[in-house]
Order: structure tokens, then C-alpha cells, then sequence
């Protein structure tokens, strides 16, 4: 089958549930196109997992300047894996969606651009051509753009939405030069060249280094990473589901995928590597830090999403590329099963606050279940997907701390530990505020209804099962791109036992003053960590308070110095107004008249002077 | 044929939409001069294409892009123009002076600037 | 939607089983129509039971009826009476380029002078022509038709009543007293 | 020499076939139309049931006097319906009745036939302007109204067999037309049929000119011969539209002995469709105009693009 | 001259002096049937110098859809029967000396730099449906798609000036 | 009979015969018919009632906006027809390009029809 029918079909969807409208129905046939788009995503995929083919469909060409754009399409064993991560997390978040915007006016907009949304993922996941894969990037900066202000009445989702968009779209700048300078590097657009040349050596160290760069901007904006990762905790106010879709398989992970398959012109820039390196190290302990003193459950998870996405990149930066690819689908199950299981609990009780939440044990039991699944792949609990997946990362980090002894392995190591821990930390903080003690605030009024249990329960299961991939490395790295095991025995030991060491202080914090917030143990700290080391504040004062004094500066400036002059000039010039004034009668054919005057002057002129 | 045959006739419709351009009052009828010197235009392409026997046929291609171009234009002009009919009773584009430089455009002028610049009273 | 489709389809159906069939338009001019009892073909008038009472034509919704008449003396039946005058009819026009056809001034006529008659081929190539004065009014009256008979069932005419009721008084009645009608 | 002989010669031909066969639509328009509402029609001009009854009436037409109201804009009124009629004529020289048996088979014939149709609305717009009259105007504008938003209907259904056959010709149209066109084309055929139906204004779709509510919209001052070559444009504008549909949707000349009888199937069919034109006017009610735009706009344009994506899958597939 | 220069002069002359018409003529739809005249002339023009397709585009959109377009507009501005006094402005004569200079100097320039070149008509249709079409869908895709987004935005303008007419002025 | 030009002399000519026929027609109207006219037979017919104000009436406004309607839509279906004749050799791309256009021009159906402008009010 054609890799394009993933592609069309959920397009043809987003039509099809905007013509729908406001009718019952919309929600049951978006979620009938998600199921139609995950069959086709499974035809497509399915042959490629883990093998080592690949399979290009040219749909057309299109003359440029320099080299053709090729409206082409591959499906390789990566691309497989990713249809598969985005079609099944699409289909069910669409699912979910049926009963959690039940009485959403504006479900049909929101469905149509789920589907839009799975278009672009599909899109760039199988595009073969740089600019193919741009159009679908940039789509799904668009669709996510809508998504996140979906709720447009309230002012912190449009300051949401506007951020998100703007951040994103400032890496994308530095993107599209990459895609710039890796086209003329290599004399084409496809993705599959820059990597032949790269591995082959025909691109050089600095073109693959400025290349990668620039590519990493756009990474690193869609993917939330230091220093543009402020607008994915502001997301937050969109809907739930859509949290799911962008933080567990759609948007963020493009960056990753991206990074993952230009894997062969990373490899050629060290410099590159570094960069990366400590932009994951920076992230990934930070976000987690900021996650543990969040009051709000979704912007815990999305600080957790920013965190993890650090993994990743941490193990990309290494050549870990089978142990980053393992994570963001590990990552994918557990973080879509982790929205949708906030998405229950907002649903039941209305808010995403924790503060006013506690003790929802009982009154949602498979909420509770399904989400301490997730908290624990989270977490890394063995024997959960999260355990094997994180363990892979610090596994090829580890290695490349102690065999290559570099820098880098070492910071990354430090930086993950310690990143296990308040991991560790901020997952059993939340689970213990949200499901155990006293209830607080607002008392469920029902669990979800079945179409919204049964993504939970699918997902959990996922992230039960998931670990078994680790038997099959061939699965997530058909190619043998890394070498070594994804299973470290003594690594995954020595976090294991640190895990469950903070597992139990945490618990015993909390335990010791019943019900108080574990995260008050930081003191002064935490106001710091809630504001999220006031990031914000500082692209207020670093960029927006200059160019605010500076714009200040001129206006006193025109006012002060270079008005009198002006006025002067215009009293002068007033004079010689009214007597011109008579020519200024608002007439529109006088105007005309003397403008087909002037060009014919100046045509006889030319005319003339030209011989 | 002489090449010539298509192009003066081109060039006198140009000019003779330029003159109901330049000299009709009612708006619509202006705009039928625009839709003159647009088809001079568009002979002018279909020819040259006839002459060059160009490949790719821009003068055609572009021939038709200037006709719903054309369309597109013609029909929100007039849209515009009935607007004006609704608002005026008229559409004698001599009479339609709101952008005259007049003492009331003055006002709103000076109006502005203190609103943009924050300086109270002008210098009025 | 489905009843809109058999809609259609319906419209069709009924206008071809017509067109199937025979028609029933009556050849007129080469066959005669059968015209049913108490067609409305054309005013006749009795001119003799005409007293000018003019009820008539005021009740004429259409203005189309024009009567003209003059005062004459009549001599005293009997010696030592008062003269008494009379209306003596000049004109009774009908103008039936003006007629609706209601029947209204027919049932107005308090003396049964005026009567349908089936008669309906009166046109005329001029407009003026159609205006019919009262020996023409005359004339269509011997193309009265006799009142078609009355149903079996039917009450019996009040006239008939009443005569039958006068015949009974003046059977039982003493002689000498005349009975009231 | 001999070469304008041929040319000649066809107009003439088509000329015959444009003054003729618009009679003989409308003497079974008289004749079907009485017997189905049970009357019988002319009877008496000709002798043989009223068969010369349209002749009578030209003769008739040709005497009546010539009235153009003190009001009116005597140019445009008196050219209005020439106008009307003439594009219509031009059209009847690209339909094809036979293998060769064609005006001029044009290389884009059919986009030649709807170009010059399109021309027709200005007839009526001018009538219904220049008569100075209110009714008039209105119906003016209404048929311009009409027909725009039934033209897009027409020519998007229009395109369809062209799309399946791969050329513009009529001829090959024809030529490419295989039976089970019939069903794979059928709503393409009746999204035309329809809109066609509406461009001639023929009833259901005569509001434009409905007698009960503006008189007879733009034709309301008009007597005498120019009445009726209005009239005769609307018959004219019958046999064009069956003709398009039996070449396009009907396969034309195919059928059982088409060598011999091709040019008589051809004609056949167009006369079938002629006649469920006649029968359509009297088996339906007439639509109000809020029905006839949004029948247009949200029934047949949809359909119309709905069976261009069929079209061209299959074309393509 | 053969038959098709004689032809297209001839069509030329008629649309020449149909455009002067539009632009001179004092009733108002007198100007708009003109401009039919002009158009589908010009139309002509296209068939002789072998642009079939272009030819009947023109009398489609230009004829059938735009002039229609044209007259609703000058019916619904109030269109009189009758002449109408002053539909030129005082600035006629300056328009109308400057058009004349326009002219001249077009027409003086191209006979100066076309005196003596010749179309080749060899009897071969330049642009029949299919050629067009196979520029128009190989070489022009771009401005042809960027096309349908402006139709778009027009008809979405036309739209929102007819709707804003109902909550009523400004 | 072949060539360009020749393709074209029937239609020449039926156009210079169809111009000649109705001008014949009218000539021969203006021999046969009467010509008796009165003030009366000249005033504008409205269904007997006399004329008041001039032939002219304000028109809603939707009609433009349904011509305006057709005229874009017009532009568009005319792509059609050299794409009808070109497509099945070119293949999908085409089909793609035309699909895309096609398709912007739908949305603005779409826009219009939820507007309420396909509503004759």
C-alpha cells in the first residue's frame, strides 16, 4: 500500500468532520477515521518493523532553482515505528475525545485538526524530502497553534498559544536555513543523501556542524529543549487529549525523530554532538526540578515531557541512537497514558489543580490503576517500559563516560542520575497528592465512560508489555546503528536502588506530616523551582524590557530632539501646503491622471535619453 | 501577418481604456476602462506567444491567469462600488471626497497623533 | 428524502397513465356539449312581469344592467277611485361584456322576470354588440328551458303548498268568506 | 470551390434543422402536454391534428404589430432577441448526428457549444433592462440569476464525460462511449439534464418568467415576431440541450446497425430527451426561487464535484 | 493581404471603435453591451492568431460572466433607460489629451521596433485544450494553485462586503 | 476540409447566416405587420395598472453576490476543461494539482453555504 494513505486519509478525515459540524456524530466519526488511518498505519508500517529495508514512493517532482523537490516518501524501519507511535496514539486520543468533548461546541474544529495533526506527523515522519517533511513541521506548528488555543475565550490559553507558536517558530527560522545548507551541501533534498554523504564523508566537519545547528534550532523549539522550552508547560490549557497527542507522539517527538533520522550528519559534526549534549544535560535536570514543585498536574507532566524528551536527545548525542528511539516510544505510551489519565481526572472533578485533589483512589479505580502504571514507567519502576528504556539511555551514556571517557558522557551521566531522583521524587509526589489521603477539594462525580477507560487501559497495558522490547534490540535499531546491549544489569541496579531510596523518603515525607506536600521540604527553593527560575521572567527582562526601553529611547528621542526640527518643518511646510492643497481634492482621476502623466514622461524620457 | 496588426490594436484599446479610466464619473464605467486596457494587455500576450511559438505557452497560460485575475478583481470592485451606491445614493467618483484634504481630515489627523504619541493638545 | 424521490417519480407516473388514456375534451363545435340543468348560458327577460322596482339592477354587482322607464296614469278600475300611476319599461340593457354570471339579480326579481336560459353562443365582434336590450332579453326567453322536475323526495314547491292549502279552505270554508293567501 | 460549396451546404443544413426541429418539439409539446393533462390539443390547423398549428402561429406572429413601449430603450430592446436566439444557432454547428454527419467537428467542441450558450443570459438581461418596466427588470435579473447558478452545474457536469473520454471533441466523445458510461456517468447526466432543464427555463424551473407573479419577467412588452423568436430560442435551446446529452451521456450514434442508422439513433435519443423535457413541465410544480438557488448550490454542485472525483479515479485507476 | 489579416483587421476595427463607444457612449448599459462587442471581438482576434482555447475562455468568462457581472452592478446602481447628462468629469480633456498622447507614443514605438516582423500562421492551432492544458499542469503548477487561493480570498472578500451590509452602516 | 482556419469557416459562416436570418426575419416583420400605434399601446404594461416612478426598482443585493459567486466559480470549472483533456496521460501529480485547487475553491463553498449565502432570503 502506499505510505500516502496514511497521509491522505486522516486529511480527508479533517474534511469530512468539518462539513459534519456540531453533529452528535463527529466525535464517532473522527474516531472511525483515526481507526481507518491506524489500520492503514499498520498495513504501511507493519512490514518494516525491525528490518533493514526500505521502500521509497516518488509522487511527483517539482523544479526548483537548485535541486528538484522530490514529493517523495520512505518507510524504513524508523519511520515504521513512528507511523505506528502516532497513528495508534492519534486513534486513541481520538477515541478518548468522543466522550471527553462531548458537549464542546467546537468539537468539530478540534477533531479536524486532531486529524489535520496525524496528517502532519505522517507527513514528516515518512517524508523523504527535506521540504516535504518542513510542510508537514510547519502544519503541525500551525494545527497546534489552534489546539492549544482551542479554549480561546481564556486568556492564559491564547497567551498559550501565541507563545508556543512564537518560540516554535523561532527555531523553525534556524531549521529551514539548515535545510538550506545541508541541500547545497549535498546537491539535494532528501534526507536519505545528506546521510549517504554524511557517512560517506563527502559532506564536510563544518558544513555538517552548521548544518546541524541550524537544524537543532528548530529541534530544540519544537521539542521544548533549553533555551525554548518555556511554551510547552504554557500549552497546558489546551485540552487534555491534546496534551496526549503533542507531548506523547506527535509534535515534541518530531524533534526527536528528526535529530534521530539525521543520524549519520550528527555523527559527522562532533561540535554538533556537544551542543546537544548540554542542551539535554541542562534540560533534563532542570524541567525535572521545576516538575517537582508544580502545583498544577498537567504542567507536572509537561515538565516531565520536557525532562524525558532530554533523554533522548542525551542518547542521541552520544550515538545512542537504538537507546533514544527505545525511549520516545517508551516514552510515548507512558506520557499518552499519563495525559489521558489527568484527562479522566479533570474530567471527573473539573480541574487539573492538585490542591484540589487527594484521595481519588476509590472514586476512580481504573484512573488510579492505569495512571500509577504510568507514574511508574515514569518513574523507571522495573519491571514498567520506562525502567528498561531509561536504562538504555543511561546505559549508552554510561559507556560513553567510562570506554571514551568524554566530557560529555560524563556530564550526561551526572545529569541523568540525579535526574532519576527528582524524577523519582516528582512522580510519587504526584501520585500521592492526586490519589492518597484526604480528599481536598472537589469529590468525583463519576469515572470516565468506557470510550475514555479503554485508551487508558490499552496504554497501560503498552507500558506494562513494553519492556519486552528489549529482547529484541533488532525492533527499534534494524540497521545495528549502536553497538552494545540496551540491557545493563549493574547500571540498572544502582538506579533501581536509588529509585526506590527516593521513593521511600518521599513517601515517608509525606507519611510524617499526613498529607502535606513533599515538595515544602525545599523551602524557599520551591517558590523559586514553581516559577520555573523565572525563565520567563528573564526573556521579559532580557528581551522584551530592552527593546520596550529602546522603543522608549527613540520616542523621547523624536519627541525631544528631533521634533522642533520637524516642527519647524512642518510649518514650513504648511505654508507650502495650503498651497498645494488645492491639488489634494480627494478626487481619485486627477490622481490617476497625473500618475499616467508622470510614467508617460518618464517612458518619452527614457525613450529619449536611451538610444 | 504583420505583428504590428495585433499590437496597435492592443495599444489603442490601452489607451482608450485609459481614457474612460481617466475621465468617467460613474465608477462602474471606470472600471470597464480598466477591463479595456486589461484585454490590451491580454492581446498583446496571446500574440507574442503566437509569435514566439513559445514552448510552454506563457503568453496563453498568463492570458488566462489575467482573465480570473481580472474576474476576481472586476467582481470586488463593483462589490466595493455598490457599498458605495448603499452608503452615498451615488457613485460619481468625483463626488467621493472623504479623502480630500479638508480642515475636517486635518482634525482627525491631529486626533491621531495625540493618541499615537500621547502628547496632549496639538499645536492647533 | 425518500418520500421527495417518490415524489418525482409519482408526477411522472400519473402524467403518463393520462397520457395512455383517451381524452375527454368535448369537440365542441362539432359536437354539441351536453349542458347540465340550470346552465348559466344567458339572461331572458319577461318584460310583461317587470314592474321597474329596479331591485335588479341595484343589486348588480357588476353595474351591467341599465333600466330607463316613465310614470303613466292609469285610468280608475272602478267610479269614484283614485287615479293610480304605473311604471311603464322603456329600456331593460344588459351588457354582458360587464355580466359575472352570479344570478344575483335573477334571484332579486321579486315577479320571476328575469330567467337563465342555457343559450351561450352570443359572441360578438364588437364589444358594443354584447350589450343586449330588452326585445333581444325577449327573444332568449322561448330558449327557457321547462324547470327540470324536482326530485322524488324533494319538498314540494311552496306555491304548489300554498295553492293546495287556498284549494282546502275554499272546499271546507263557508261560502262567502274568501280565505287569506 | 467545392470546399465552399461543402460549407455552405452544411449551414444551410443546419439552419433547416434549427428552424425545424424546434417546431416539431413544440407540436409534441401541444400534443403530449394536452393529452396528459386529458385534453387533446390543436385539432383544426392542417387537418390531420392540428399539425400546421405552429406554422398558423409564425404566420400569426409575423403579422402582429411590432409595439415597443415610449418607455423602453429601442436599440437593445429590438436586438435582445436576436441575441437570445443567435447563440444558440452558432451551437447547433458543433453537434455531431452522425460520423461526420456534423456542422464542423471543433477540436474543443464542447467547451465551443458552452462558451456560446453563456452568451444567451445577455439576451434576456437586455430584454428585461430595455423594456423600461419593472416586472421586466426583475425577471431580467432573475433569469441572469438563474442562470449563472445553474451554468455551473451544467458545465461541471459537462466535463465529466469529457474527462472519461480524454478529448473536447463531440465526435470523440461519442467515439469513446461504452454502454456502462450509462450508470458510471448517470449522475453527471442528470445533474446536467437538471441544469439544463433550469438554463432554458422551461418549467419546473420557469420562476424567472412565472405568468402568476411578474407577468412573463423580460418578455413582458414583447409582441409580434420578436415574442417569438424569444420563444423560439427557449425550443431551439430544447433540442440543443437533447442533442448535448444524447452525445455526451447517451453515446449518440452507438447502437444496434449504427453504420446505416447512426445519424436516426442519434435523433432518436435526442428526441427522447426532448420528450422528458415536455414531460418534466408537466409533471412538476414550479420551484420558488429560494429553492431553485439552493437546489443549485447545495444539490447539483456538490454532486457535480462529487462525480468529477469519480470520474476521475476511475479515469485514471 | 490574405483573408485572415483582412479578418483581423477587420475585427481590430471593431473593437477599436466598439472601446470607443464604451468609453464615450452616455448610457450606461449601452457602455456595458459595448464592451460585449469589444470582448467578443476581440475573441475573434484570439481564433484568427490560432489561441482556440483562449478564444472561448474569454467568451465564457468575459461575455457570459463578467459583462453580466457589469450589468447587475449598473442595474442595481440605478441604470436609466434614457441618456444621461454628465457622466464624464471636467477632467475630460486633459484625459483625453493624455490618452491620445499615450497612444501616439505606443503605437510610434512599436512600429519602430516591429516594422517588418511577421507571425508565422502556418494552419496549426497554438493553443488548442490540450496544449494549454499540458503547460498550464507541467511548467505553471505554482501560479496555477496560488490562483485558487486568491479566488479563495476574493470570494470570501465579496462575502464579507455583501454580509456586513446587514448589521447596518458604519 | 482540414486545417485549422478551415475548421472555423462553417462557424464564420453560420454566424454571418444567423445574423442575416434574423435581419430578414425583422425585415420582413416590418413589411407584413400593422403599424397603428397610440399613446395608451405605448405605456409600459403592469398588468393594467398605470405606471408610477420609472422602470426601475431597487434590487436586492444577492443577486450579485450569486453572480459573483458563479463568475469565481466559472474561472475555476474553465481549468477544467484542458485539464479534462491532459490528466489521464500526466497521472496523479495532476490530478493532486487539480485536486488542491479544486479544493480551495470547495472550502470557499463550504465558507459561503455555512455563512448563510447560499440562503435565498
Amino acid at each position: 500500500m502506499n505510505p500516502a494513505w496514511v497521509i491522505a486519509l486522516p486529511a480527508v478525515g479533517a474534511l469530512v468532520v468539518l462539513g459534519l459540524g456540531t453533529r452528535a456524530a463527529t466525535g464517532w466519526v473522527g474516531a472511525a477515521f483515526g481507526l481507518v488511518t491506524w489500520l492503514a498505519g499498520l498495513w504501511v508500517a507493519l512490514p518494516y518493523v525491525g528490518s533493514a529495508e526500505s521502500e521509497r514512493h516518488v509522487l511527483g517532482e517539482m523544479a526548483t532553482g537548485v535541486a528538484p523537490i522530490e514529493v517523495a516518501l520512505t518507510v524504513d524501519g524508523l519511520a515504521a515505528l513512528l507511523v505506528l507511535l502516532a497513528t495508534t496514539v492519534a486513534f486513541l486520543v481520538l477515541l478518548y475525545s468522543v466522550s471527553y468533548l462531548r458537549d464542546e461546541p467546537r468539537r468539530a474544529t478540534y477533531t479536524a485538526l486532531v486529524l489535520l495533526f496525524t496528517t502532519a506527523m505522517a507527513t514528516v515522519v515518512l517524508a523523504d524530502d527535506l521540504f516535504v517533511l518542513l510542510v508537514g513541521w510547519e502544519v503541525m506548528g500551525a494545527c497546534s497553534y489552534f489546539l492549544i488555543g482551542h479554549y480561546w475565550e481564556r486568556p492564559d490559553a491564547r497567551a498559550g498559544a501565541v507563545k508556543a507558536f512564537l518560540l516554535t517558530r523561532l527555531g523553525d527560522i534556524g531549521f529551514l536555513f539548515g535545510i538550506f545548507v545541508l541541500g547545497t551541501a549535498t546537491g539535494s533534498w532528501s534526507i536519505g543523501a545528506a546521510n549517504e554523504s554524511a557517512a560517506s564523508g563527502a559532506m564536510s566537519t563544518s558544513q555538517a556542524t552548521v548544518a546541524m545547528l541550524l537544524v537543532l534550532c528548530g529541534v530544540v523549539g519544537k521539542s521544548a529543549q533549553f533555551p525554548l522550552h518555556t511554551w510547552l508547560p504554557d500549552a497546558m490549557p489546551g485540552p487534555t487529549p491534546i496534551s496526549a497527542l503533542i507531548h506523547a507522539a506527535t509534535m515534541v517527538a518530531a524533534g526527536v525523530y528528526l535529530v534521530a533520522r539525521l543520524d549519520d550528519v550528527m555523527a559527522a559534526s562532533p561540535v554538533a554532538r556537544s551542543v546537544l549534549a548540554v542542551i539535554a544535560a541542562v534540560t533534563m535536570l532542570g524541567a525535572a526540578l521545576f516538575a517537582v514543585a508544580q502545583d498544577d498536574l498537567k504542567r507536572v507532566l509537561a515538565w516531565s515531557t520536557v525532562s524525558q524528551l532530554a533523554y533522548m536527545f542525551a542518547a542521541l548525542a552520544v550515538g545512542g541512537y537504538a537507546a533514544g528511539v527505545y525511549h520516545l516510544l517508551s516514552h510515548g505510551a507512558f506520557k499518552a497514558l499519563l495525559f489521558l489519565a489527568a484527562g479522566s481526572v479533570a474530567h471527573a472533578i473539573g480541574t487539573t489543580a492538585m490542591t484540589e485533589m487527594g484521595g481519588l483512589r476509590r472514586a476512580l479505580p481504573v484512573t488510579f490503576w492505569t495512571m500509577t502504571v504510568g507514574f511508574a514507567a515514569l518513574a523507571g519502576l522495573p519491571p514498567v517500559v520506562g525502567f528498561f528504556s531509561k536504562d538504555a539511555v543511561l546505559g549508552v551514556v554510561s559507556e560513553e563516560a567510562f570506554q571514551h571517557a568524554s566530557w560529555q558522557g560524563w556530564l550526561l551521566l551526572v545529569s541523568g542520575l540525579l535526574t532519576v531522583v527528582v524524577t523519582a521524587a516528582y512522580s510519587i509526589r504526584a501520585w500521592l497528592l492526586v490519589f492518597c489521603g484526604e480528599a481536598r477539594g472537589a469529590r468525583p462525580q463519576h469515572e470516565a465512560p468506557w470510550s475514555m477507560r479503554a485508551p487508558l487501559v490499552l496504554l497501560a497495558l503498552a507500558s506494562l508489555a513494553g519492556g519486552v522490547l528489549v529482547l529484541t534490540p533488532d525492533l527499534v535499531d534494524p540497521l545495528g546503528r549502536t553497538e552494545g546491549e540496551l540491557v545493563h544489569p549493574v547500571l540498572a541496579a544502582v538506579t533501581t536502588v536509588v529509585l526506590l531510596v527516593t521513593l521511600l523518603l518521599t513517601y515517608a515525607e509525606w507519611w510524617r506530616v499526613d498529607g502535606l506536600d513533599p515538595a515544602e521540604r525545599f523551602g524557599p527553593t520551591r517558590r523559586l523551582l514553581h516559577r520555573e527560575l523565572g525563565f520567563d521572567r528573564a526573556y521579559d527582562l532580557g528581551i522584551a524590557l530592552p527593546t520596550w526601553a529602546l522603543a522608549r529611547t527613540v520616542v523621547a528621542t523624536d519627541r525631544d530632539v528631533v521634533e522642533p526640527y520637524v516642527r519647524g518643518a512642518g510649518t514650513g511646510a504648511r505654508w507650502l501646503g495650503l498651497g498645494l492643497r488645492w491639488l489634494q481634492r480627494g478626487n481619485v482621476q486627477v490622481y490617476v491622471t497625473a500618475v499616467v502623466a508622470g510614467g508617460l514622461l518618464l517612458g518619452l524620457g527614457a525613450g529619449w535619453l536611451v538610444p | 501577418m504583420l505583428l504590428l496588426f495585433p499590437l496597435v490594436v492592443s495599444a489603442l484599446l490601452f489607451s482608450i481604456g485609459v481614457y474612460g479610466v481617466l475621465a468617467r464619473r460613474n465608477a462602474v464605467l471606470v472600471l470597464m476602462g480598466v477591463e479595456l486596457m486589461l484585454n490590451a494587455v491580454n492581446l498583446n500576450l496571446v500574440a507574442f506567444d503566437t509569435y514566439l511559438r513559445d514552448v510552454v505557452h506563457s503568453g496563453q497560460v498568463l492570458t488566462l491567469f489575467v482573465i480570473a485575475v481580472a474576474a476576481a478583481e472586476l467582481g470586488l470592485g463593483l462589490a466595493i462600488v455598490l457599498m458605495i451606491f448603499r452608503s452615498h445614493q451615488h457613485i460619481d467618483i468625483d463626488r467621493l471626497r472623504e479623502l480630500s484634504d479638508s480642515d475636517a481630515a486635518d482634525e482627525a489627523i491631529a486626533r491621531d497623533h495625540q493618541i499615537w504619541t500621547g502628547v496632549a493638545g496639538g499645536e492647533r | 428524502m425518500s418520500s421527495w424521490g417518490s415524489g418525482l417519480l409519482d408526477g411522472l407516473r400519473v402524467t403518463w397513465r393520462n397520457l395512455t388514456r383517451r381524452s375527454v375534451t368535448a369537440q365542441y363545435p362539432d359536437a354539441m356539449p351536453v349542458l347540465p340543468p340550470r346552465s348559466r348560458g344567458v339572461i331572458a327577460l319577461i318584460e310583461e312581469n317587470c314592474t321597474v322596482c329596479m331591485l335588479c339592477a341595484r343589486e348588480c354587482p357588476a353595474w351591467c344592467i341599465y333600466i330607463d322607464s316613465h310614470k303613466e296614469v292609469v285610468p280608475p278600475v272602478e267610479e269614484g277611485a283614485r287615479e293610480r300611476s304605473r311604471n311603464v319599461l322603456d329600456q331593460f340593457d344588459i351588457d354582458f361584456s360587464l355580466c359575472m354570471y352570479c344570478s344575483i339579480c335573477i334571484e332579486a326579481c321579486p315577479f320571476d322576470a328575469l330567467h337563465w336560459s342555457p343559450e351561450f353562443e352570443y359572441a360578438e365582434y364588437d364589444i358594443r354588440d354584447l350589450t343586449h336590450d330588452k326585445d333581444r332579453l325577449r327573444d332568449w326567453m322561448w330558449t327557457v328551458p321547462v324547470p327540470p322536475a324536482l326530485d322524488p323526495a324533494a319538498e314540494e314547491p311552496k306555491e304548489v303548498v300554498a295553492a293546495r292549502k287556498a284549494a282546502d279552505v275554499k272546499d271546507t270554508a263557508p261560502p262567502g268568506q274568501e280565505p287569506k293567501a | 470551390m467545392a470546399e465552399w460549396v461543402e460549407v455552405v451546404l452544411r449551414v444551410l443544413v443546419v439552419i433547416a434543422a434549427f428552424l425545424v426541429l424546434p417546431l416539431l418539439v413544440g407540436q409534441t409539446e401541444h400534443k403530449a402536454m394536452a393529452h396528459m393533462q386529458s385534453r387533446v390539443g390543436p385539432m383544426y390547423a392542417g387537418g390531420f391534428h392540428g399539425w400546421a398549428q405552429l406554422v398558423a402561429d409564425g404566420v400569426k406572429f409575423a403579422q402582429k404589430e411590432d409595439v415597443v413601449p415610449a418607455a423602453a430603450d429601442r436599440t437593445v430592446f429590438k436586438l435582445a432577441p436576436a441575441v437570445a436566439l443567435l447563440p444558440y444557432l452558432v451551437a447547433f454547428v458543433a453537434i455531431p448526428v452522425g460520423p461526420g454527419l456534423v456542422g464542423q467537428d471543433l477540436d474543443l467542441g464542447l467547451f465551443f457549444v458552452l462558451a456560446v450558450m453563456s452568451v444567451g443570459v445577455l439576451g434576456s438581461l437586455m430584454g428585461g433592462w430595455a423594456s423600461a418596466n419593472k416586472y421586466s427588470l426583475l425577471g431580467g435579473m432573475r433569469i441572469a440569476a438563474q442562470l449563472m447558478a445553474y451554468e455551473l452545474p451544467f458545465v461541471l457536469a459537462a466535463v465529466s464525460p469529457a474527462m472519461a473520454a480524454g478529448t473536447l471533441s463531440l465526435t470523440g466523445i461519442v467515439e469513446a462511449w461504452q454502454w456502462w458510461w450509462l450508470l458510471w456517468q448517470l449522475p453527471a447526466m442528470v445533474v446536467f439534464f437538471v441544469a439544463g432543464l433550469a438554463e432554458l427555463r422551461r418549467p419546473p424551473f420557469d420562476m424567472p418568467v412565472a405568468d402568476s407573479e411578474i407577468v412573463f419577467g423580460p418578455y413582458t412588452e414583447y409582441t409580434g415576431l420578436r415574442f417569438a423568436l424569444f420563444l423560439l430560442a427557449e425550443y431551439a435551446g430544447i433540442v440543443l440541450l437533447s442533442a448535448l446529452t444524447a452525445v455526451l451521456f447517451l453515446g449518440g450514434w452507438q447502437g444496434p446497425f449504427e453504420g446505416a442508422l447512426g445519424w436516426l439513433w442519434t435523433l432518436v435519443k435526442t428526441g427522447v430527451v426532448a420528450f422528458v423535457v415536455i414531460w418534466a413541465r408537466v409533471a412538476y410544480p414550479r420551484l420558488r426561487e429560494d429553492q431553485l438557488q439552493s437546489l443549485a448550490w447545495k444539490v447539483l454542485v456538490p454532486v457535480a464535484l462529487a462525480q468529477l472525483a469519480l470520474t476521475t479515479v476511475v479515469a485514471v485507476a | 493581404m490574405s483573408a485572415v489579416e483582412v479578418l483581423f483587421a477587420l475585427l481590430g476595427l471593431v473593437a477599436v471603435g466598439s472601446a470607443l463607444l464604451v468609453v464615450t457612449t452616455a448610457r450606461l448599459v449601452h457602455a456595458a453591451l459595448w464592451l460585449v462587442v469589444t470582448l467578443g471581438a476581440l475573441a475573434g482576434c484570439y481564433l484568427l492568431l490560432a489561441a482556440e482555447f483562449v478564444a472561448w475562455v474569454q467568451v465564457l468568462i468575459y461575455v457570459g460572466a463578467v459583462v453580466v457581472l457589469l450589468l447587475f452592478a449598473l442595474m442595481l446602481t440605478r441604470a436609466p433607460t434614457a441618456a444621461e447628462a454628465g457622466t464624464v468629469t471636467a477632467n475630460r480633456p486633459l484625459a483625453a489629451g493624455l490618452a491620445v498622447l499615450v497612444a501616439a507614443a505606443l503605437v510610434s514605438s512599436l512600429v519602430a521596433g516591429f516594422r517588418d516582423v511577421r507571425i508565422d500562421l502556418d494552419d496549426s492551432v497554438v493553443g488548442s485544450a490540450e496544449t494549454t492544458g499540458e503547460a498550464l499542469f507541467t511548467s505553471w503548477v505554482l501560479p496555477f494553485e496560488v490562483l485558487s487561493v486568491l479566488l479563495l480570498a476574493a470570494l470570501v472578500g465579496a462575502i464579507v462586503l455583501s454580509r456586513s451590509t446587514r448589521g447596518g452602516g458604519r | 476540409m482540414d486545417g485549422y482556419y478551415a475548421s472555423y469557416a462553417p462557424v464564420l459562416a453560420i454566424v454571418v447566416a444567423g445574423v442575416g436570418l434574423v435581419a430578414s426575419i425583422f425585415a420582413a416583420n416590418r413589411l407584413l405587420a400593422p403599424r397603428r400605434q397610440s399613446p395608451e399601446k405605448l405605456l409600459t404594461y403592469e398588468s393594467g395598472v398605470d405606471p408610477i416612478g420609472e422602470g426601475w426598482a431597487q434590487i436586492h443585493l444577492r443577486y450579485y453576490v450569486f453572480a459573483y459567486l458563479y463568475v469565481i466559480f466559472a474561472v475555476d470549472a474553465v481549468f477544467l476543461f484542458p485539464w479534462a483533456t491532459v490528466f489521464a496521460g500526466l497521472g496523479w501529480t495532476v490530478v493532486g494539482e487539480m485536486a488542491v485547487f479544486i479544493g480551495f475553491i470547495a472550502v470557499g463553498l463550504l465558507y459561503a453555504w455555512r455563512k448563510g449565502v447560499l440562503t435565498w432570503t
